[in-house]
């Protein structure tokens, strides 16, 4: 099988840091990939290159066989990737119903979805269990319920490849467990790519794990493979308990 | 905020127009007159609260796009002998072009940068104008032939110098942009530029190309300008530099800022208010300019939002 | 006359122009970078300048230098006191939000221009240089006041310079600029910096002004050009910075001079003009800042 | 004053900004309602409403007070000796900002609100040629008192007239013999890069070739520079006359400038009035002016020759000899520009009496009474001197004075003849309809 995404040699310096530093990563579809890594590694600046927030210095990325370097990041979104904040950054001004009919208006205007946008946006918060806050602007939400609006958000846009930047973020335990859920759901039709700081969060989840540290991968495999590396254990999961 | 009540909102539109059609029969003949003038400077305040507004970006320069209007309208009848339709098409040809050229440069820039670059280009076409004096009939402008301001329909020809035409022509075209307007900002583009207003980031990683969704509302908003000026030119008959002055880029904003933001009849308000704060005080005083100044400061300080503004968020959420 | 002292001249003229626009558009950089807030009622402090200038000298008699430097003191610090009642009055009720301080400064433009419309006129008037010595070169004369304004410029720019990187005063307006919350929290009085911000701007455009009106006469409409060149140099220096406020007030004070030798003066001004905005299109951040966000 | 309306409660401002210059017969007919209740002229003991459009803000604040002033005493000399056919004049001022669209809506509501009889008094060209089609559209007479070209040119309509002062084009053309005769032979103009400007661009170098003279270089200077310097190498060195006619409040840098620029060792000057209209030609800086020449349309300074009409007209004014507020000798009036004033009224004095004039609907006929004129006799009603009225473009044409600067005074040498400054009309407005 091909993979969905790889990239080749992907580097990025802010001044005289090298963030992101020859990576070469390979992401198969229907996978849930986890990133983790320390602090700094790197994990945010990677997810961002690849959603074409920032600019590589170097390096290529290929998404579903086709080069998407130089591509804008909203070509890449309507090409199927789609991408969480990791800080919250609904429109605080709109409604739920707003924000979530934005992304959607876009897969109908793509032809990557039929029917209208009251639809799929309800069916968004449904799924997200928002549909009875429709019509609250997302200021006015809790935090956990705007966390759950920016992953209504990112399935609205139909992705075949989510990427998911610390979700958990601030979340009660009994919201992680519903997310943990509706992340297997998503799944199901699309690749989940996942930076998460939660362990357990991770382990549960993941198919795969890739380590980053210091820009570099330092590591790549399975949940088990990955508690049993030595070296992870020496740079990250040693430090945390 | 946007599938609530739309019912409610296209009824007050319509009533707002049914109402200034009515004041037509009812108006003492100054009043008629001074409205006539306002719809249409109001549909150059609409136009600049569709980029301002709803998009969140303050231009210095919409002078530019209104007297591009002006002047496409004014001196196509001047020199070229055209009928009413075409000037009036040629004017808002000429804003469309303008305004898409002065989009995709000044929109490389953003916030303060935008401000003073839209400021700067309008300033060179203020200079253009003066320039091509010979043309243009520079600082002193032209005089639109009355014999040439008559609107041919069929086989009636009604000259735009009767105040009932002039005020019905000036009603037709405001209502058509209000109309406009209206759509535009309940319609999937109008989600998208507010959005872009939230948070220029989020929404390209939604899918948005947000410099063409930008581009196309300078256009709109530059055609919108350029419709109130080429009306100006063949209602009231008179074209000149001081229009494309920045004088006139700051009115639209003050205009909306006092009618309310991103909100659809705003424009109106703001124009209607500002008109008759200036007429009224000028009666009592020479010194009406600091009348004007206190009123604003006034208004800014307790009525931030502008007064449709205010009056949503705190009456009326459902206003457009 | 030959090209060579005809470019001198407009040289000469172009810093003259420069010297002038440094201060006025330093003040407003000030206000601006500290504060955030665009004051468009910038150029009315600085007719305020030219206005009391003419109205102080007026009323001491006595040697013109002597009325010019009671003018140089006085006029900035009264219109420093009204920049500093204007911004308690109304700027900080605004909670310095930068849309309604717009509306508010273009409505303080109104009121400054009206009242000085009533109390001074709106005739032009002069006031008498401090000296008048003509400089004669070989090929024109030249005022020797307008060299000392170049010089006086400098020496004002360089101790605003030291003040605002050497001593406390400047660090606290930092500190301010840089995060307005943070300064809050380590016990800065963000709420006096801006005020002293404020009445400080006005005050650059205030000593502009006074600089400038003996050879260009106080005017009540005066204030709007002076407005829109500060604007462009702050933005083409880049925000908040000092040495490229500077660089840009003599780079659009010499274009100006320059560009008018070769061309038709209207032209010319289309020309600076466009020059400008397409440097400010291809560098939105100014020659001298750094990208901003 | 009563409110029959009540709708926008605008007669009370009505109230405060109508200036009854003469106290005249108060009562139920002053009563002026606006709105619905038509207003219909009462009889004869009605006063002659006459709208004032003043530019008492923006640039040409300078002037409006002037003309204000003349205004005030010529209404006040016309009521005193019984007014225009035996009814009072009123004055209502509207501020028009010196701007042209503002100055339509001002015309506009001179007609629809305030019912005035006529419109008179504007001066800077782009609010009369801005104001213009409103007056024509409102079928509103309006007399203006520009010296622009603008009526003259045709390009107006039938109900502009400037029978007050002489236009722009024909002054230019009247100097230039003094100017090749007695100034010099190659002439440098100086003029600002706009419409006031081109005149003196377009008509001064035919009519001084016309006199064996030419024009080596035009110097044009935006109207926005408030400083000049930079511009002056380009005055060729054998230039014999400068000629300057800067206007705005920045000519007092540009004369400075030009002293500092040439010292003592200068071409001959000429330059017009409007230049220093309002300005102490004694102010600091303007030494450097002594010994040059100016247009005065009107002399600033009183003349030993001056005529007793001359004289009554500057002490009914309130101006001294040196042609300030008396008073007040910093308070220079625009003494070459506003007798222009003074005149337009007796002007419209005489042409509603002539057409008999009752109200509004009489304007037709007033504007074909004001054609019909030809000719104003030098007197009390027109102290500046005698003129003739082309009735077919609008225009009067008077005479001229040449002034030159000693000790601190205009002195005039000059003056030119009628003839001088007549051209070819280019069009005719008696043609149109009215």
């Amino acid at each position: 099988m091909m993979p969905l995404l790889t990239t080749k040699g992907l580097s990025r310096n802010f001044g005289g840091l090298r963030a992101v530093d020859g990576v070469d990563f390979a992401l198969m579809p229907g996978e849930i990939r986890a990133v983790i890594g320390p602090n700094g590694a790197g994990k945010t600046t990677f997810v961002s290159l690849v959603s074409g927030r920032i600019q590589p210095s170097s390096g290529m990325i290929v998404f579903d066989g086709g080069d998407i370097t130089n591509l804008p990041a909203y070509a890449r979104v309507r090409l199927g990737i789609a991408y969480t904040f990791q800080i919250t950054s609904v429109f605080a001004n709109l409604t739920a119903y707003d924000n979530v009919a934005l992304p959607v208006q876009r897969t109908l205007t793509d032809g990557r979805s039929k029917g209208a946008v009251y639809a799929g946006a309800m069916a968004a918060l449904e799924r997200t269990g928002l549909a009875d806050r429709a019509h609250m602007p997302a200021g006015q939400l809790s935090y956990g319920h705007q966390r759950l609006l920016e992953v209504a958000m990112g399935l609205a846009l139909k992705p075949r490849l989510l990427i998911l930047d610390e979700p958990t973020q601030g979340l009660a335990d009994s919201e992680i467990d519903n997310f943990i859920g509706l992340v297997r759901e998503i799944a199901k039709g699309a690749t989940v790519l996942l930076i998460e700081h939660n362990m357990p969060v991770v382990m549960q989840l993941a198919d795969r794990i890739t380590v980053f540290n210091a820009g570099r991968i330092l590591a790549e495999g399975t949940p088990e493979h990955i508690r049993a590396n030595a070296e992870v254990q020496d740079a990250y999961l040693g430090t945390t308990p | 905020m946007k599938e609530a009540s739309p019912a409610k909102a296209y009824a007050l539109h319509l009533g707002v127009i049914a109402l200034l059609f009515a004041l037509s029969f009812v108006l003492p003949e100054y009043h008629h007159g001074l409205l006539a003038r306002i719809m249409v400077l109001a549909v150059f305040a609409m136009g600049y609260n569709m980029l301002f507004g709803y998009v969140g970006l303050l231009s210095l320069g919409h002078a530019m796009f209104f007297s591009a209007g002006l002047y496409g309208a004014g001196l196509a009848v001047i020199h070229l002998g055209w009928s009413v339709p075409a000037a009036f098409a040629a004017g808002l040809a000429c804003g469309a072009l303008l305004a898409l050229v002065i989009g995709v440069l000044a929109l490389r820039t953003s916030g303060v940068a935008f401000m003073i670059v839209t400021m700067m280009f309008a300033q060179v076409f203020y200079l253009i104008i003066l320039y091509f004096a010979a043309w243009t009939g520079g600082d002193q402008g032209l005089v639109v032939p009355q014999s040439a301001r008559v609107l041919v329909l069929g086989d009636t020809s009604l000259g735009l110098t009767n105040p009932t035409v002039r005020y019905m022509s000036a009603l037709v075209l405001f209502s058509i942009v209000l109309l406009v307007a209206l759509v535009i900002v309940r319609s999937r583009y109008g989600r998208v530029l507010v959005a872009i207003r939230e948070n220029e980031e989020r929404t390209k990683m939604l899918g948005y190309d947000t410099f063409s969704n930008k581009l196309a509302a300078v256009v709109v908003s530059g055609t919108i300008c350029a419709a109130s000026g080429a009306a100006y030119a063949l209602l009231f008959g008179y074209v000149g530099s001081t229009f494309a002055s920045v004088q006139y880029s700051i009115l639209p904003l003050l205009w909306v800022l006092l009618g309310g933001a991103a909100t659809t009849l705003g424009p109106l308000i703001g124009t209607l208010f500002m008109y008759y704060v200036v007429d009224i005080t000028s009666g009592y005083t020479s010194a009406y300019l600091l009348i004007v100044g206190i009123a604003l400061i006034l208004l800014v300080l307790f009525f931030p939002r502008g007064i449709l503004g205010t009056i949503r968020q705190r009456w009326l959420g459902w206003l457009p | 006359m030959h090209f060579g002292p005809h470019l001198l001249l407009a040289a000469l003229e172009g810093l003259v122009t420069s010297a002038v626009l440094a201060l006025t558009a330093l003040g407003l950089s000030l206000v601006f970078g500290v504060m955030r807030v665009v004051n468009v009622a910038h150029g009315e402090f600085f007719m305020l300048g030219a206005v009391l200038a003419w109205a102080i000298s007026t009323a001491i008699s006595g040697h013109p230098a002597l009325s010019f430097l009671a003018a140089l003191v006085l006029a900035p610090l009264i219109v420093g006191l009204i920049a500093l009642v204007s911004e308690r009055l109304v700027l900080r009720r605004l909670n310095y939000n930068p849309e309604a301080t717009i509306v508010a400064t273009i409505g303080m433009l109104y009121i400054i221009q009206q009242l000085a419309l009533t109390f001074y006129g709106p005739e032009a008037r002069p006031v008498e240089p401090p000296f008048s010595y003509r400089i004669l070169l070989p090929w024109f004369g030249y005022s020797g006041y307008k060299l000392s304004i170049i010089a006086a410029s400098a020496l004002l720019l360089v101790a605003t310079w030291f003040v605002l990187t050497r001593t406390k005063i400047g660090l606290v307006m930092r500190a301010t600029q840089y995060d307005s919350e943070t300064a809050q929290a380590f016990g800065i009085p963000v709420d006096r910096v801006y005020a002293g911000v404020f009445a400080l701007g006005a005050m650059l455009a205030a000593v502009a002004a006074v600089l400038i009106v003996p050879i260009s006469q106080a005017h009540y409409l005066m204030g709007q050009d002076p407005l829109l060149l500060s604007f462009i140099v702050v933005i083409i220096g880049g925000l908040g910075s000092l040495r490229g406020t500077v660089v840009a007030a003599v780079l659009i004070g010499l274009s100006d001079g320059i560009i008018s030798v070769f061309f038709s003066p209207t032209l010319a001004k289309i020309i600076a003009t466009l020059l400008v905005a397409m440097v400010l299109v291809f560098r939105p951040q100014g020659l001298f800042g750094t990208a901003s966000r | 004053m009563t409110d029959k309306n009540g709708f926008f409660d605008l007669s009370k401002t009505g109230l405060t900004r109508r200036t009854a210059l003469k106290g005249l017969a108060a009562g139920a007919g002053l009563a002026v309602a606006p709105g619905f209740v038509r207003y219909s002229q009462a009889q004869s003991s009605a006063p002659i409403k006459i709208g004032f459009q003043s530019h008492r803000t923006g640039i040409g604040a300078a002037y409006g007070r002037w003309y204000e002033r003349t205004t005030a005493a010529a209404v006040k000399a016309i009521n005193e000796a019984g007014g225009i056919n035996g009814r009072p004049v009123e004055v209502i001022i509207e501020d028009d900002g010196t701007d042209p669209g503002r100055g339509a809506e001002v015309v506009g509501k001179f007609a629809t609100q305030h019912k005035t009889d006529i419109v008179y008094g504007t001066l800077f060209s782009h609010v009369v040629i801005g104001s213009a089609p409103a007056a024509g559209e409102a079928k509103m007479p309006y007399f203006v008192v520009s010296e622009g070209h603008h009526v003259a040119s045709t390009k107006l309509n039938r109900y502009v007239f400037q029978p007050g002062i002489t236009d722009v084009k024909s002054q230019i053309q009247a100097m230039a013999p003094w100017i090749a005769a007695n100034a010099g032979k190659k002439v440098t103009q100086i003029f600002p890069d706009f419409a006031f400007g081109y005149d003196h661009r377009d008509y001064l170098p035919p009519a001084l070739k016309a006199q064996g003279a030419e024009v080596i270089a035009q110097i044009a200077i935006p109207p926005t520079e408030s400083s000049f310097t930079k511009y002056f190498p380009q005055i060729p060195a054998e230039t014999e006359v400068i000629y300057h006619v800067m206007v705005g409040p920045a000519v007092l840098t540009f004369v400075k400038e030009l002293g500092e620029f040439y010292g003592s060792n200068r071409p001959q000057l000429f330059g017009f009035i409007d230049s220093l209209e309002a300005t102490d030609i004694n102010s600091p800086g303007l030494e450097f002016l002594d010994g040059s020449h100016f247009w005065e349309g009107s002399p600033r300074y009183a003349q030993p020759d001056d005529s007793a009409a001359q004289k009554a007209y500057r002490a009914a004014v309130g101006i001294d000899d040196n042609g300030a507020a008396v008073g007040d000798p910093k308070d220079v009036s625009t003494a070459a520009h506003m007798f222009g004033c003074w005149e337009t009224l007796y002007v419209v004095k005489k042409a509603m009496e002539d057409a008999g004039y009752k109200g509004p609907e009489d304007r037709a006929k007033l504007v074909e009474a004001t054609e019909a004129l030809t000719e104003f006799a030098e007197g009390p009603e027109h102290p500046q001197g005698p003129k003739t009225f082309n009735g077919k473009i609008h225009q009067c044409f008077g005479i001229q004075n040449i002034s030159k600067v000693e000790g601190g005074r205009l002195n005039v040498v000059h003056k030119t003849k009628i003839e001088d400054g007549l051209y070819e009309p280019e069009g005719d407005y008696t043609t149109q309809p009215l």
